[in-house]
């Protein structure tokens, strides 16, 4: 985030279809996005403005092989290290009775860690508030929000959101939010 | 174990510790205060720390220290057999009886290795007395028939007058000892007549021998001695006069171990099934009415000159070769019969004196004293009491409106008595008709002597002081007679008798010790002479005519007997061992006789028949039972008590379904009496169906072993030819295996089965039974198969016919018996599955459960292949407090969700080891026994360590004969099992082994 | 992924693994809370361990003579106390109450009603004379005593006025003292009086 | 870059719908009056629940004896259900995580509620295990490997019922997760659309201020995708390990090496059946005839008869392995199965799993949704009875005749498998209420899919560039 507040500029898509080459053409252009909003996931839409892969698979991963070796490590520890019991006549290290447990573990640990690690990465939190910037963004409206900045030229910018069938465009106050209330009127509006 | 205590009971205690426990009244909440005083560890209540009281003795009397157990010498009276017992007794309390290892009668040598210490053993029926002693069902004082509670000296008072005048009759079980009959002789010296009857009678034995012999006596057999035996119709290993004796004796002829090499034969004739004839080597059924002919044709046979015998089934060549190998044995040969009829006892005395028996196999010199009964006596007095002339009649442990055939008549004879005083321990079916109930000591309570065989004078000894307001039998004779005595303590006038009697200079002191002085050393060993007049009309009983009906048979239970054991839930719910039905007796017939009777499993049948001349009836379910005569039913005695009370178990109290309406009126009975359709001879008869049925509370539902190695048998000749005959199936290599295998450096328990040994008898059972606190669970559970039995006896009819889906068809099959208990598997499938290590193994080889880590979830029962795992499906607790005595304190009482299983009495072992120890010394082998080889009469089971090259186990280890249950899947049990070898010809199954074993040799 | 990559995510796979498991492997060093640890209930007669055990140096097992006998050590019966007391009247205000007490509670015959302080749950077995006459304590070094001293389970009970838990006597307690024992058994070349550590020492 | 939309696909989505038709259409069942036959079913399913909390309250105080099992039948009712609701609990995970890695579309709208049945199912079967504890007020707790006063006693890692602890919570844990990330953007929907303070508060707090940014969906496709590739092995993993509680054991009829593909195909198999089960009655009673078409029937009905196909080569092999195998218990436990005491079991199992779903190889009777309905009710009872042969019929007559017995089910027992299904019913009406049951954020993702569709397949050849980028070459992707 720029340290002085910049204002932005906001277009509001209706189709998919619209709002990836408009991104696509905003990156050409050099702006600098706040960030594309839209009411489901649209593949290629975070390519289009640039963004690279999540790392999130690095959190998997990891917390995956930790989970392997707490697994493997904690039953060792308590079935061979802390006391090893006859049980059955069986080894006190019996490694193939281990791996559904470590398989299992494995999966938690790295699912949970994955669970967590999408939250901080996304910085959402339970009870922390949405932002949004247009009252129907979750329902069927896609927006680009561009910064305005320097480099931003908010004729070019217009052109591009027109050619590409921008259901409305405006320059709002960096600390604007939209109020989902307002949904039910924008509704009968768009439907007008 | 040696006996370790002072020779004496209580009333030797330190005088402050009598004083204070004298203060105390006798109610039952007291007597809890008193024990609880005693057992420091004792827990009473609580489950918090802070709630949780200890009460020292004030006084602590020398000698005993709270917490350790101590044995006293004594003798059962369970049955008239007097075994000798041991008497374990902890914080004044018996938690434990066991049979006296120095007995002549039931001492044996363990596992028949003569340098191994010997152990005592006891039946079913012995191990359970501690039931009768502490249920609380009993009289707890005396009583009048109309007043209820009175005081003693009221009760006294009358009894003073009522054996003052008129005709007064004592009427008595056996009474054998030396001092009771000392107390009986000053009774009947001051005009009074005493009459004993046992309720199963073996008078017919004496009286024929009076006849034959000029002695009316039960001689004593000595089965260890005989080599052939032949028997008709007497269950000699379930209840025949000395069963534990008997089974002893018997085994130590079957023995196949440590190089013996030779085996007696047993040849059964018999209606129905009895554990004997499941035990024969050849058995043949007949119905009662053909045992006289059979007889005749044996005698003939062998000699006699008798005259054709009636018609019978028994093919000719059969008694022919029997007849051959009887004159082969020789003296070593036996004959006996359990029939009432005294002509086919003749019959029996001539064969046995034909072949010299007299002497050897059986022994009139020193006969036995275990069945004093006189019919004759009986007779005279209900012909007495009919004509009015009995004024007094005091009955004393003995129940004859329940066990008379003609119970009824002799409840109204009781009419004509002006004075009956009943000497009893409850308010049963006769006490309940007497004017006056003097509460009688329990056996466990009291002292008392017996003679069981000539010669052989034992001592039982109180192991608890008076739980109730109760007294000796004994001190209430002598007091009612106004003896010299009547002042004194029973013990004081046994002790003085013995001195000047008995003991001959030995020391009171060690009689008590020991339990018993044998004196029959000092026995004329010449038999009586055979008087062939006396045979007289023996050999009509060769013709009796056989009626066509349907024959009924009735026989002692083994495990209520008859039926003085009604109200003890342990006996009931073991079931008689070869019915195995548990809580009620039945009217058992072959499958054929049921389908030509048309009657189901579990139908509730009326069986009715004239019996001398009087209708009787007896109301029972019907159970099918292979092996049985056709045409024949047989029910068994001692069920079908109206006033024994009601039993509590584990799920409440036990109620009968035969006949809810008796219940609605209070009377709780199990079972039917089928006493009234006991006759002399065949009793032909008929049934009818009632339309009720009932669920059969099985033990087992399943009889065949369908062709699986489990039960591994073969025959004696083919043993001889290959010692691992019946026992060469192939298995693969247990040594591999893909783990490095655990090591046992210490011990490495382990148990033996000679199946040849096990009779089948279930003493095991009841047996483990007390000593593990395992509860009795009632009808309903049975039903359900959820029996809480540590050690079950598997009986299977061996049936060459295919599966048919629940029984044999066979009709009269082959019977083994395989005793199962946890089998502490090396490679344990059950310890494997638990999820929190409640079982795991233990460094001496054992399979442990601890209790308290189950969380219950079944896992390990369903996957052990033995199923000898037991779940505790609800909380079972004893109902009565007073029961909670017998528990044992050395281990838990398993709550309810929990596995429990056999732990070889881990508590045992821990105490031989600490023994050992004490001594330092290491553990001899013998030392440490479990329950259920420590009672086991025939020795089939046997314990010890397997790691120690001269113990019983490892060296039967090495013997051909051994094999573990399912070895093939590899779970290495602790527990092996010997062969079972039969004495007869091979089977063609068997035969066929052995040819394949021929045909891999040749190659 | 290179190689330098690969070695990163190895050591800090570990290096997450190892604190937890580290953490895992001190817990049992780490007492835990415990109900009974330090429970000292008010007796009815203020019997000071202090006093007797500590300043008169009395034997244990002079009044818990059970103690090599049997499985209860045993709280001493009346007698015991009188043995001493009938001649011991006591110097103190509380002494000669309490002594008063007891005389009362030993003459009338009513005895006293302790309240028990140190209590195995009822699904444990536990035995006196096994610990204190046939077990050899073999400690750190080597040396091996006769028996187990009362102090290593009951704590120093001098130290106390009235009778006080002082060890936790929970299962791990007993467990880890019975493997360690195992252990120095098997290096002195005592097996025969290993202590055992099977579930069924305790639990049948 | 855009779209393109191949006219051989058929329209995933019935009827002309918008974007705002969707989210109307799903979010108007939980923010309007519930109909009355939502409170029908939630009162009766309510009052089921009512008498299974009931009667494991009397097993609970009772013991475990008021069940009708035995020293031989250990297990009857309890892990039957256990299994039952396990097999259930599969298809959920399946059709959303399978599918998604498989970018079978169709999926899209009976995601939510399968992982939902997912999730209520486990929830049922959860219970089984703890319920069949003899002490379950200890048994819940010491499973589970914690540090405590017994020293170095913790838990047996080689018990398969372990094992179960530990699959169980896993796959219930990551159900939930999966399962509620999938939820986020639509309950930001639906807290968007909320008037009540109480809604916002509820479903704002659960959305966690999602906004739809781009930023987020970046990692959020990721995450999505992980978890996709983590519950699949997940669901084959569950299932084998529950069937290893009775492979690893000896009993003859458990003792069975093909048991983790067996119970897997199985469980599919039932899960399909119980989808099946619950969307007919989901597409009739709400109206979702456009999202839920005869296609995705269709299509659950191939998979009904390819797993049910191989449920019933698993039979087979079972009867040639216990011949093949030469062991006398082996056998004998088979030809139990079949014609022993609890042969009826057996039959039931076997006309119900392996031969009615034969029928299925006729196309009409695939799309007929009354004939797949009875089917699936056919399968959900053969599948229970699957489970209970292999449990009961192995476990009574096993090694020695003198331990077989029979076992009788109490009404107790009965009545917890029918309060099973009063649970998950009123879980699943409370899903349909409370969360959106149409995943209609991923629904608005396959709007556009088939609507060039051509019925005539005349375009087949003529594709239609949506922009100005030509799609040669890609006619059969749904994106570029």
């Amino acid at each position: 985030m720029p340290k002085e507040k910049n204002k932005f500029f906001l277009g509001v898509f209706t189709d998919e279809d619209d709002v990836k080459p408009a991104t696509q053409a905003c990156a050409d252009a050099d702006f600098t996005f706040h960030d594309v909003f839209a009411p489901y996931e649209v593949h290629g839409l975070d390519r289009a403005m640039g963004l690279s892969q999540s790392k999130i698979t690095w959190v998997t991963f990891l917390c995956g092989l930790m989970g392997t070796t707490i697994a493997l490590g904690g039953m060792s520890y308590v079935s061979w290290w802390d006391w090893p019991l006859n049980i059955g006549g069986k080894s006190p290290f019996p490694l193939p009775a281990f791996i559904p447990v470590t398989f299992e573990l494995t999966v938690l640990i790295g699912g949970v860690c994955t669970m967590m690690g999408l939250f901080a990465l996304c910085r959402i939190f339970p009870g922390k508030k949405a932002r949004l910037f247009h009252p129907r963004v979750t329902d069927d409206r896609f927006v680009i929000v561009i910064e305005v900045d320097e480099d931003f030229d908010e004729a070019k910018c217009r052109e591009i959101f027109t050619r590409h069938n921008a259901e409305e465009m405006k320059l709002v106050d960096h600390d604007y939010a939209a109020d989902p209330a307002d949904a039910e009127a924008s509704v009968e509006g768009g439907a007008a | 174990m040696e006996i370790q205590t002072q020779n004496d009971d209580f009333s030797d205690m330190p005088a402050e510790l009598r004083q204070e426990a004298e203060q105390v009244s006798k109610s039952r909440r007291d007597f809890m205060k008193v024990t609880g005083m005693a057992a420091m560890g004792a827990v009473i209540a609580g489950c918090t720390a802070e709630d949780r009281i200890v009460k020292p003795l004030v006084n602590k009397p020398e000698g005993i220290t709270p917490g350790v157990a101590y044995q006293y010498a004594s003798t059962c009276q369970g049955c008239s057999a007097n075994c000798g017992t041991l008497m374990k007794v902890r914080d004044g309390r018996p938690v434990k009886i066991e049979g006296n290892n120095l007995s002549p009668i039931n001492g044996k040598h363990r596992g028949l290795n003569m340098d191994a210490p010997k152990a005592g053993a006891l039946c079913a029926v012995g191990q359970a007395q501690l039931w009768t002693l502490y249920n609380p069902d009993r009289l707890q004082g005396p009583r009048h028939k109309e007043d209820g509670e009175v005081e003693w000296s009221k009760l006294d008072a009358a009894a003073s007058a009522a054996v003052k005048g008129g005709k007064v009759v004592l009427l008595t079980g056996t009474i054998s000892g030396s001092s009771a009959n000392a107390v009986i002789g000053k009774l009947k010296a001051k005009g009074a007549h005493h009459v004993s009857y046992d309720a199963v009678s073996r008078y017919s034995i004496a009286k024929a021998h009076a006849d034959t012999h000029g002695k009316s006596a039960v001689p004593r057999y000595r089965f260890a001695e005989a080599t052939v035996v032949v028997t008709f119709d007497a269950d000699f290993l379930g209840t025949w006069i000395s069963p534990v004796e008997h089974a002893r004796d018997w085994a130590t002829q079957r023995d196949l171990k440590f190089g013996r090499d030779s085996m007696s034969r047993l040849v059964a004739f018999e209606a129905r099934m009895s554990l004997t004839g499941a035990n024969a080597d050849e058995r043949h059924r007949i119905k009662d009415s053909e045992r006289g002919a059979v007889l005749v044709e044996l005698a003939n046979k062998l000699g006699a000159n008798l005259g054709a015998a009636g018609k019978h089934s028994v093919p000719a060549d059969v008694i022919e070769k029997l007849a051959d190998e009887l004159k082969s044995a020789g003296k070593r040969g036996l004959v006996v019969t359990g029939s009432r009829d005294v002509r086919e006892q003749k019959l029996c005395n001539w064969i046995n004196h034909t072949l010299g028996a007299y002497g050897t196999t059986l022994d009139l010199a020193a006969a036995s004293h275990q069945k004093l009964g006189n019919d004759e006596d009986l007779a005279r007095l209900l012909k007495d009491m009919e004509a009015g002339s009995v004024s007094t009649l005091i009955v004393w442990g003995c129940n004859p409106v329940y066990d008379l055939p003609d119970g009824e008549k002799f409840k109204e004879l009781m009419g004509k008595v002006s004075n009956t005083i009943a000497i009893t321990l409850r308010a049963d079916e006769t006490a309940s008709e007497c004017t006056w109930l003097a509460a009688s000591d329990d056996a466990l309570e009291s002292w008392n002597d017996f003679e069981p065989v000539k010669g052989l004078h034992t001592l039982a000894q109180p192991g608890v002081r008076r739980l109730w307001d109760t007294r000796n039998g004994y001190s209430c004779l002598l007091k009612w007679m106004d003896d010299a005595d009547k002042n004194k303590e029973y013990r004081d006038v046994l002790k003085a008798h013995w001195e000047a009697n008995v003991l001959n200079g030995q020391s009171w002191g060690s009689a008590v010790e020991m339990g018993f002085v044998d004196r029959s050393a000092a026995n004329s060993k010449t038999q009586p002479d055979f008087r062939p007049a006396g045979m007289g009309d023996a050999k009509a009983a060769g013709s009796v005519a056989d009626t066509g009906a349907l024959e009924v048979t009735v026989y002692e239970s083994y495990n209520l007997r008859d039926g003085r054991h009604a109200v003890n839930g342990w006996l009931q719910e073991m079931a008689d061992p070869m019915v195995r039905v548990s809580w009620t007796n039945l009217a058992l017939m072959s499958p054929t006789t049921m389908e030509a009777q048309g009657v189901a499993e579990g139908d509730i049948v009326e069986v009715s028949a004239d019996v001398d001349g009087r209708k009787a009836s007896c109301k029972v379910p019907v159970m099918r039972q292979p092996g049985q005569a056709e045409g024949t039913v047989a029910i068994s005695l001692g069920y079908g008590r109206t006033k024994a009370g009601p039993i509590v178990h584990g799920r409440g109290k036990e109620e009968d379904a035969v006949d809810p309406d008796l219940l609605a009126e209070g009377v709780y009975r199990i079972g039917g009496n089928a006493f009234p359709l006991m006759g002399t001879t065949a009793v032909g008869g008929s049934i009818s169906k009632t339309g009720d049925s009932i669920r059969l509370a099985k033990i087992s539902k399943h009889d065949s072993q369908e062709g699986r190695p489990i039960l591994k048998q073969t025959s004696l000749e083919e043993w001889k030819k290959k010692p691992n005959a019946g026992n060469d199936q192939e298995l693969p290599s247990a040594d591999f295996t893909i783990w490095p295998k655990w090591e046992y450096k210490g011990h490495k328990w382990g148990m033996t089965v000679d199946l040849n040994a096990c009779i089948g008898c279930g003493a095991c059972q009841v047996a483990c039974s007390v000593e593990n606190n395992v509860p009795i669970v009632g009808k309903e559970e049975v039903w359900r198969r959820r029996e809480m039995h540590w050690v079950r006896i598997d009986a299977y009819y061996e049936d060459d016919s295919p599966f048919d889906g629940n029984l044999t068809k066979n009709e009269n099959p082959e019977v083994g018996f395989q005793p199962m208990m946890c089998q502490h598997c090396e490679n344990a499938p059950c310890e494997t599955v638990c999820p929190v290590i409640a079982t795991s193994h233990s460094e001496e080889g054992l399979n442990v459960q601890a209790y308290n880590r189950c969380i219950g979830t079944r896992y390990c029962a369903n996957n052990c292949p033995y199923k000898v795992r037991r779940f505790n499906w609800f909380r079972y607790e004893h109902h009565n407090l007073t029961m909670n005595l017998a528990l044992n304190p050395d281990l838990v009482v398993r709550s309810r969700g929990v596995m429990e299983k056999c732990s070889m009495c881990a508590q045992r072992i821990y105490e031989g080891k600490r023994n050992a120890a004490l001594n330092n010394e290491d553990v001899k082998d013998g030392n440490i026994q479990t329950a259920c080889a420590q009672t086991c009469p025939t020795d089939a089971i046997m314990f010890g360590d397997r790691n120690d090259a001269k113990s019983t186990v490892a060296r039967l280890e090495k013997d051909p004969r051994n094999y573990a249950v399912l070895a093939e899947i590899n779970t290495r049990p602790a527990v092996t099992y010997l062969t079972k070898v039969r004495n007869r010809p091979a089977k063609k199954s068997e035969l066929a082994l052995e040819h394949d074993a021929h045909a891999h040799e040749e190659h | 992924m290179n190689a330098k990559l690969a070695v990163l995510f190895f050591l800090l796979t570990v290096g997450m693994a190892m604190p937890i498991l580290l953490g895992i492997r001190s817990i049992p060093d780490i007492q835990l809370p415990n109900l009974h640890t330090g429970y000292q209930p008010e007796q009815p007669i203020p019997y000071s361990h202090r006093l007797h055990a500590g300043v008169l140096n009395i034997d244990c097992q002079y009044c818990h003579s059970g103690a090599d006998q049997g499985r209860h050590a045993t709280v001493p019966s009346l007698d015991t106390c009188w043995n001493c007391h009938k001649t011991v009247a006591g110097r103190t205000k509380t002494a000669k109450e309490s002594i008063a007490k007891l005389r009362e509670a030993y003459m009338s015959g009513e005895g006293v009603e302790w309240k028990r302080v140190h209590n195995n749950p009822d699904f444990v077995y536990f035995n006196h004379q096994t610990h204190v006459r046939i077990a050899k304590y073999i400690d750190a070094d080597g040396n091996i005593s006769d028996g187990v001293d009362c102090q290593y389970c009951h704590g120093d009970m001098a130290k106390n006025g009235v009778a006080k838990q002082q060890e936790q006597l929970a299962m791990g307690f007993c467990i880890n003292c019975h493997r360690d024992q195992n252990e120095r058994h098997e290096t002195a070349n005592l097996p025969a009086r290993a202590p055992v550590s099977a579930c069924d020492a305790c639990h049948r | 870059m855009g779209h393109v939309y191949s006219p051989l696909r058929k329209p995933l989505v019935d009827g002309d719908k918008s974007m705002h038709d969707i989210t109307h259409d799903v979010c108007r069942s939980i923010e309007g009056k519930p109909t009355a036959l939502w409170w029908y079913g939630f009162l009766v399913s309510a009052a089921v629940l009512g008498v299974f909390l009931v009667v494991t309250g009397w097993t609970l105080y009772e013991g475990i004896g008021v069940w009708g099992l035995n020293k031989t039948v250990g297990w009857g009712f309890d892990i039957t259900n256990f299994v039952f609701w396990v097999g259930i609990g599969h298809a959920g995970t399946l059709i959303s995580a399978v599918l998604h890695l498989f970018r079978q579309k169709w999926r899209t709208s009976i995601n939510r509620s399968a992982e939902a049945m997912t999730l209520f199912a486990v929830v049922c079967a959860g219970l089984f295990p703890l319920i069949h504890m003899g002490r379950l007020w200890i048994g819940f707790l010491w499973v589970a490997p914690y540090p405590n006063l017994r020293g170095p006693l913790w838990v047996n890692f080689r018990s398969p019922l372990l094992w179960d602890v530990f699959a169980i919570s896993t796959y219930l844990t990551i159900s939930a997760v999966f399962w509620y990330i999938g939820l986020i953007p639509d309950l930001a929907t639906v807290r968007d659309r909320a008037k009540h303070w109480a809604r916002k508060l509820f479903y704002g707090t659960l959305a966690q201020g999602w906004n739809g940014s781009v930023r987020n969906w970046n990692h959020y496709e990721k995450a999505y995708m992980i978890f996709a590739g983590l519950a699949t092995p997940l669901v084959f993993s569950v299932h084998s390990i529950v069937s290893m509680d009775f492979a690893t054991s000896v009993i003859p009829g458990w003792h069975t090496t093909i048991f983790p593909p067996y119970f897997v195909a199985g469980a599919i198999f039932s899960g399909f059946g119980m989808v099946l089960t619950l969307l007919l009655i989901a597409r009739k009673t709400m109206r979702l005839e456009s999202y839920i078409t005869l296609d995705h029937l269709e299509s659950m009905g191939k998979v009904i008869i390819l797993t049910g196909s191989m449920v019933g080569l698993a039979y087979g092999t079972e009867f040639f392995i216990a011949w093949y195998s030469g062991s006398i218990y082996e056998s004998f436990a088979f030809i139990n199965r079949a014609t022993g005491p609890f042969a009826w079991s057996y039959w039931i199992m076997v006309s119900c799993n392996v031969i009615s779903p034969q029928t299925l190889w006729f196309r009409k009777l695939r799309r007929n949704p009354w004939f797949l309905f009875i089917l699936s009710i056919f399968v959900n009872i053969g599948m229970w009875f699957e489970r209970f042969v292999i449990i009961v019929t192995s476990l009574h007559r096993d090694y020695l005749p003198s331990s077989w017995s029979y076992y009788y089910p109490t009404t107790i027992e009965v009545l917890e498998l029918v309060g099973s299904f009063g649970l998950f019913f009123f879980l699943f009406f409370l899903f349909v209420r409370v969360m959106p049951a149409v995943a209609f954020g991923e629904v608005k993702g396959v709007l556009k899919m088939g609507k060039n569709y051509d019925p005539t397949g005349a375009s087949a050849k003529k594709h239609v560039p949506h922009d100005d980028k030509p799609a040669e070459g890609t006619p059969e992707v749904s994106h570029a």
